[in-house]
């Protein structure tokens, strides 16, 4: 195949890759639960975005005819990336989890928690 | 003629009375005493044959590919055993029709006797052993049947127990030995066998055939030490022991010796077990029978005296001795089975068996009482009488023979004491029930009975006195047809008269008499002497064996089946890891030639999360929630594992169904504990752990051992033909849909009875809902968090799109009517998690259980569509089609099968989930809020 | 050039497959943990698409497309049974 | 690969079988949860592992063996069917006896905890 294409895809691959790994080892790394649900649900799916258009271009060039299939994961992706973010931040709030000492701004998260307590 | 019917027209008898019952006693006696009586016919018209020496044969095919067939043979012993089974037979059924009361079910009688007959002929006339061992079976079982027929009497219901115990035990070792014996010839068919007498007692495992034949003879002939049931089977009605106990099924036992005669007799063995048995057998029946105030108790232990000395006779190993003892069969059947009836009518007339009792009914029954004279007489051995005639030869037998060495002298003078025995106890018979005073305090006055009761006697007693006056004329033949069949040589001389000048015998049995006489005359002393050791009575030793027997098993039982599951299941995987683990041992190497692919670094990533989180899912099974989470990357891995081996049906199908599994146990949780304290112990823990870990690593090594080897596959058919046959080129689902359709269609039949069988369980459940999470946290107000609710709206129309898609790609490419259903599925009751039932109830009119239900009758409709075009069921018909726009596209009716598949998946799993979901909504407590 | 990157995303993959296993231990909340196995999710899409790249074929994107759709669905079960106790209601 | 493949099999199989004897019925729904995963990868394996094998015509040069597949397919999704029954019959048994144990009530000999713990799910079900 050409060198570009296969240069493009490489690039995309790898850039999707790391992006990928950066949000695991987010996850693995930072601090507290809301610290860390940022890198999954923002790294990961930029990673995944990357990855998808890489495999976007391959088949699409490949099968000569534009392939769906990686625009609908990643439209599934999108969409859902954040709704699952904003549920786990509900239950962590729920929970109480504990935030470290360097986040800023700490009342929004006490009065949100305020408005998210049962009375 | 047909041998068969011989046996099948009793049999068919055993209907009769419980046809004929309703229309009164003297019909329904008649109407029984038909069938036998023309199968006694049947018999009879081939006397002329037998007696020429033949013997009638037949066979017919049953199941000839296991060499299995019914085959019948008609000899001399059968015949004369048929007489008296039949005969006798006849007489008893007229004999009942007046004992029975009103009170006894006729019908229920006739039925069981007849059965019973129609064992004995089939013992009689089988001609191979495995058939002649049923046979022998149904004698135990019917016979069992007649002992208790009075079954609200506690003596009755033992006494048949025991006497099925012993019959039976004694036929199971008898099936033992004819299998041997079986084996050694190498065929069951009794003529081989028969022929085969010396190969027989060649072989090496000839004394234990011996044995088991032997050990199933005595029990069933009440020799020693087995001869303890037989007086506890007197609790039966008098016909049954005149019929059982004297003519019929305590002399299958020696039919059955007379039958193996060629075959087994003429070694020493052969002579040290039966001669001597039959001897302890004979003086021991005869001693105890004399104490014996019951009348039948008297006459049971005289039959075993007496068979005993049929057993005796049978033991010498001398031809002569084989005739006496088959001439000693007639005769003692005859004038036992007239002396039962008599003491049956005694009883039945006087209300007592007692000889305490019973005194001087000479002249309240006077007819009775002659006839039951005559017949203790010949029971006695006088002369001019039948048993005179066989004791004579029995004499004559004892003396020569030298088996003993230099104690062979022994076994005459015994036998004279058995013989003197026996005139004693016949001379108590006669003298304390008929002379010797009056009767003592009776329930009734005795008088003489109907007059037809006596008839059956009266035959007996004439037979008899007439084989005591003319034996030649009248058994002669017969006694030489069965002794023939018995030697299966030529008859030695023998003659059948009166006198044979005085010789040592006819000394033996003058002795015998004086002895007997003296004997009784000084009963007292005997009687006090006797009276110092109560004998056990056998019936509570029985017993007591019996009970602990059955407190062994209760103590196995408790043990073994506690009724906890958990130690059931244990005890079963245990059987499962010796059963799978033994076949390993023979594995000498278990890596085939098969190549292995190389590993990569991608799967043994793969097998670490799988391996870690499995063990994990176990470490943490107390926290449930936590334990599903690791499960679910199981199930993740797996369905990797899928994709990678190039399974991406698979694949599919285990993502959605492992998604499917989580919410339901999420759901389930909800009603559960969220965690356990420990409670199995350490031990506990340990021996589970190891043996689940054997388990492990057999079924490891079996999948490692079918992993290298060479593959070789029906599938390329399936291959080849899947284009072309099925119309797709996804041949998993060609297989599903087209190939093993009809296995499809069971399996989805199967999830819509589970989901049915799960709808039903759900309903009316009333279980605990708790308030709070398990750490005390009170559940959030927000019921549906709006985005969620939002964006899966938003989402449901591409999920179906999805499902669509890889629906219709099915046949073709991965996909197809399970993965579809179950994505639906899923799309759903992803709604009804973010928006509720409330939500959903509006907007999903169809009920699931209609959804199964089409479903199920499309995919059986596209099968029965086939036959239309009469093809097979199921099979598929397929064509390609252009539209514009669309382009070349396929119409089959698989197609529609699948959709049938598609809609139950659907209908199940919604109907499966959707109601557990429902069972809260009424009870929560704050559901009426913000809806 | 290909196959090097396609190595090298695969092992990144496969590091973050085993990083999200840690984290999925260590927890120390419920939270967390979903949040590590949803992570899992789409890091094993990112493995299917690689080896579909790998292979060269357009099977297994369908697995891919199930994995995000799937994930999301136990991902959001699990948040709502820790929310609400019962799912469905 | 085979012996990875076999190891795995082995592991889910010992962790089922640890599972199913356990005492309380949601572990041992989940125990079988294991045990199926384990039977589906064994069947699957009587068509040995073939990689960029997929039996789809024209897909590829040699296929895997279909037969295996059609059968686990199958065989997940009656396995479903199966574990919801054993679900519902444990939550059943929950409703009417009180308590989760496979046996219907705790076993006595155990310690007071597990009591505890029945006494608890006894006062909620009422």
């Amino acid at each position: 195949m050409e060198f570009w294409i296969e240069l493009v895809v490489s690039v995309f691959l790898v850039a999707g890759a790391v992006f990928v790994f950066i949000g695991s080892l987010g996850l693995a790394k930072l601090p507290d639960f809301y610290t860390r649900l940022h890198a999954p649900t923002k790294a990961t799916t930029l990673g995944m975005g990357g990855l998808l258009a890489a495999s976007a271009i391959l088949m699409t060039y490949q099968q000569g005819h534009l392939s769906l299939h990686e625009l609908l994961i990643t439209l599934f992706l999108l969409i859902t990336a954040p709704v699952t973010a904003h549920m786990l931040a509900k239950t962590a709030m729920h929970h109480k989890l504990q935030i470290t000492e360097k986040t800023v701004d700490k009342e929004l998260s006490k009065r949100a928690r305020e408005r998210n307590t049962p009375t | 003629m047909n041998l068969l019917w011989v046996v099948l027209l009793p049999l068919i008898g055993t209907l009769v009375p419980l046809l004929t019952e309703r229309f009164g006693r003297n019909v329904c006696a008649f109407s029984v005493a038909l069938l036998p009586a023309w199968s006694l016919i049947l018999v009879l018209m081939h006397v002329g044959e037998i007696f020429d020496g033949e013997a009638i044969r037949q066979t017919i095919e049953w199941i000839p590919s296991m060499g299995l067939d019914l085959s019948f043979r008609l000899d001399g012993l059968s015949l004369l055993f048929l007489l008296l089974i039949l005969g006798i037979g006849l007489l008893i059924i007229l004999y009942a029709r007046y004992y029975l009361s009103d009170k006894d079910s006729m019908g229920q009688f006739y039925a069981y006797l007849i059965l019973f007959m129609s064992a004995m002929v089939g013992i009689v006339i089988s001609n191979n052993m495995i058939q002649l061992w049923m046979f022998w079976e149904l004698t135990s079982i019917s016979s069992f049947l007649l002992i208790s027929f009075w079954s609200h009497k506690p003596d009755a219901r033992k006494g048949a127990r025991m006497a099925l115990t012993v019959t039976g035990t004694g036929g199971l070792a008898l099936l033992a030995g004819l299998l041997l014996l079986g084996n050694i010839v190498g065929s069951y068919d009794l003529d081989t066998v028969l022929a085969s007498g010396d190969l027989i007692r060649a072989h090496a495992a000839y004394p234990i055939a011996l044995v088991l034949v032997l050990l199933g003879a005595f029990t069933k002939s009440a020799q020693f030490p087995f001869h303890f049931w037989l007086p506890h089977a007197m609790a039966a009605p008098t016909p049954v022991s005149a019929y059982l106990h004297s003519a019929t099924m305590v002399k299958a036992g020696i039919f059955l010796l007379c039958r193996f005669y060629p075959a087994l007799a003429g070694t020493d063995l052969w002579f040290m077990i039966v001669s001597l048995t039959g001897l302890i057998t004979l003086l021991l029946g005869a001693y105890i029978a004399l104490f014996k105030h019951d009348l039948k108790g008297l006459l049971a232990y005289s039959t075993i005296s007496h068979l005993g000395l049929i057993t005796l006779l049978l033991g010498l190993n001398s031809d002569l001795a084989a005739v006496a003892a088959v001439f000693h069969i007639i005769n003692h059947a005859t004038f036992k089975a007239s002396l039962f009836m008599a003491a049956g009518i005694i009883d039945h007339e006087t209300g007592s068996r007692d000889m305490r009792k019973l005194n001087g009914l000479m002249k309240y029954m006077p007819h009775t009482a002659t006839l039951a004279i005559v017949a203790a007489l010949s029971m006695a051995g006088v002369p001019l009488l039948n048993g005179f005639l066989s004791k004579e030869m029995f004499f004559a037998e004892t003396l020569d023979q030298s088996m003993l060495g230099s104690l062979s002298w022994m076994i005459p003078l015994l036998a004279t004491v058995g013989a003197a025995f026996s005139v004693a106890y016949s001379l108590r018979f006669i003298h304390d029930v008929f002379f010797n005073g009056e009767p003592i305090d009776l329930p009734k006055t005795p008088h003489e009975p109907p007059r037809y009761m006596k008839v059956p006697v009266e035959i007996l007693v004439a037979l008899c006195l007439a084989v005591g006056i003319f034996p030649a004329y009248l058994v002669g033949d017969l006694l030489h047809a069965a002794a023939f069949s018995v030697l299966a040589n030529d008859v030695p001389m023998h003659s059948l008269s009166i006198w044979h000048g005085f010789n040592i015998p006819l000394f033996m049995s003058f002795l015998a008499m004086v002895g007997g006489i003296t004997i009784y005359y000084n009963r007292r002393h005997l009687f006090e002497f006797q009276a110092q050791f109560n004998e056990p009575d056998a019936k509570y030793i029985f017993e007591g064996a019996v009970q602990s027997l059955i407190k062994f098993t209760q103590r196995i039982m408790a043990t073994l089946e506690n009724g906890s599951l958990q130690r059931y299941v244990f005890l079963m995987l245990l059987f499962t890891l010796v059963m799978s683990a033994y076949p390993l041992f023979e594995l000498t190497q278990n890596a085939g030639s098969r190549p292995q692919l190389p590993i990569d670094g991608v799967a043994i990533t793969a097998a670490l999360l799988l391996i870690i989180s499995a063990i994990a899912t176990v470490i943490w099974h107390r926290r449930r929630f936590l334990s599903l989470i690791y499960l679910s990357v199981v199930g993740l891995i797996v369905s990797l594992a899928f994709a990678k081996f190039s399974a991406p049906d698979l694949a599919l199908t285990q993502l959605s169904v492992e998604i499917v599994t989580i919410i339901l146990l999420l759901l389930a949780l909800y009603f559960l504990p969220q965690s356990t304290q420990k409670e199995s112990s350490n031990r506990r823990l340990s021996i589970d752990l190891t043996v689940s870990a054997l388990i492990g690593c057999v079924i490891g090594t079996i999948c490692f051992a079918m992993l290298t080897t060479p593959l070789n596959s029906i599938s390329d058919f399936f291959i080849a033909n899947s284009k072309t046959g099925g119309g797709g080129t996804n041949v998993v689902n060609v297989i599903l849909v087209d190939f093993r359709g009809f296995d499809t269609l069971g399996e989805i039949t199967v999830l819509g009875i589970a989901a049915l069988g799960i709808f039903k369980l759900i309903a009316k459940m009333r279980i605990y809902v708790p308030t709070r999470d398990d750490k005390g946290r009170p559940w959030t107000k927000d019921r549906h968090p709006l985005m969620l609710a939002m964006v899966s709206q938003s989402l449901l129309p591409l999920a179906l799109l999805v499902s669509v898609y890889i629906f219709l790609r099915g046949h073709n490419l991965p996909g197809g009517g399970f993965i579809a259903g179950l994505i639906t599925s899923v799309a759903i009751i992803q709604q009804y998690v973010a928006n509720g039932v409330l939500w959903i109830k509006p907007r999903i009119k169809v009920d699931y259980q209609w959804l199964i239900a089409s479903g199920i009758l499309m995919a059986t409709a596209t099968g029965l569509g086939s036959w239309i075009f009469d093809k097979p069921f199921l099979s598929t018909w397929f064509d390609h089609f252009h539209l514009p726009w669309v382009g070349e596209f396929e119409l089959a009716s698989a197609m529609i099968f699948d959709l049938g598949v598609y809609l139950t998946v659907v209908g199940a799993v919604l109907l499966i989930l959707a109601n557990l979901g429902k069972l809260t909504t009424s009870e929560r407590v704050d559901n009426k809020e913000n809806v | 050039m290909l196959n090097t990157a396609i190595t090298i995303a695969t092992t990144l993959v496969c590091i973050s497959l085993i990083l999200n296993l840690w984290r999925l231990f260590k927890g120390p909340s419920r939270p967390d943990r979903i949040l590590a196995l949803d992570t899992m999710y789409i890091n094993s899409i990112a493995l299917i698409i690689l080896f579909g790249i790998a292979s060269g074929t357009a099977l297994y994107f369908e697995a891919a497309l199930l994995i995000a759709m799937l994930g999301f669905v136990s991902t959001a079960a699990m948040c709502k049974y820790i929310l609400r106790g019962d799912l469905i209601e | 690969m085979e012996a990875i493949y076999a190891f795995c099999v082995g592991i889910l199989t010992t962790c089922g079988f640890f599972l199913v004897l356990r005492g309380r019925t949601f572990t041992v729904v989940i125990g079988l949860t294991l045990l199926s995963y384990a039977v589906n990868l064994f069947l699957f394996a009587s068509g040995r592992l073939t990689i960029d094998g997929a039996a789809v015509l024209g897909q590829s040069t040699e296929y895997s063996d279909p037969l295996p597949q059609a059968l686990v397919l199958t065989a997940i999704v009656i396995g479903f069917a199966m574990t919801a029954f054993l679900v519902i019959l444990a939550m059943r048994s929950r409703a009417d006896q009180g308590n989760d144990h496979v046996d219907g009530q705790v076993p006595t000999i155990s310690n007071n905890s597990a009591a505890s713990n029945s006494a608890s799910s006894n006062k909620g079900n009422n």
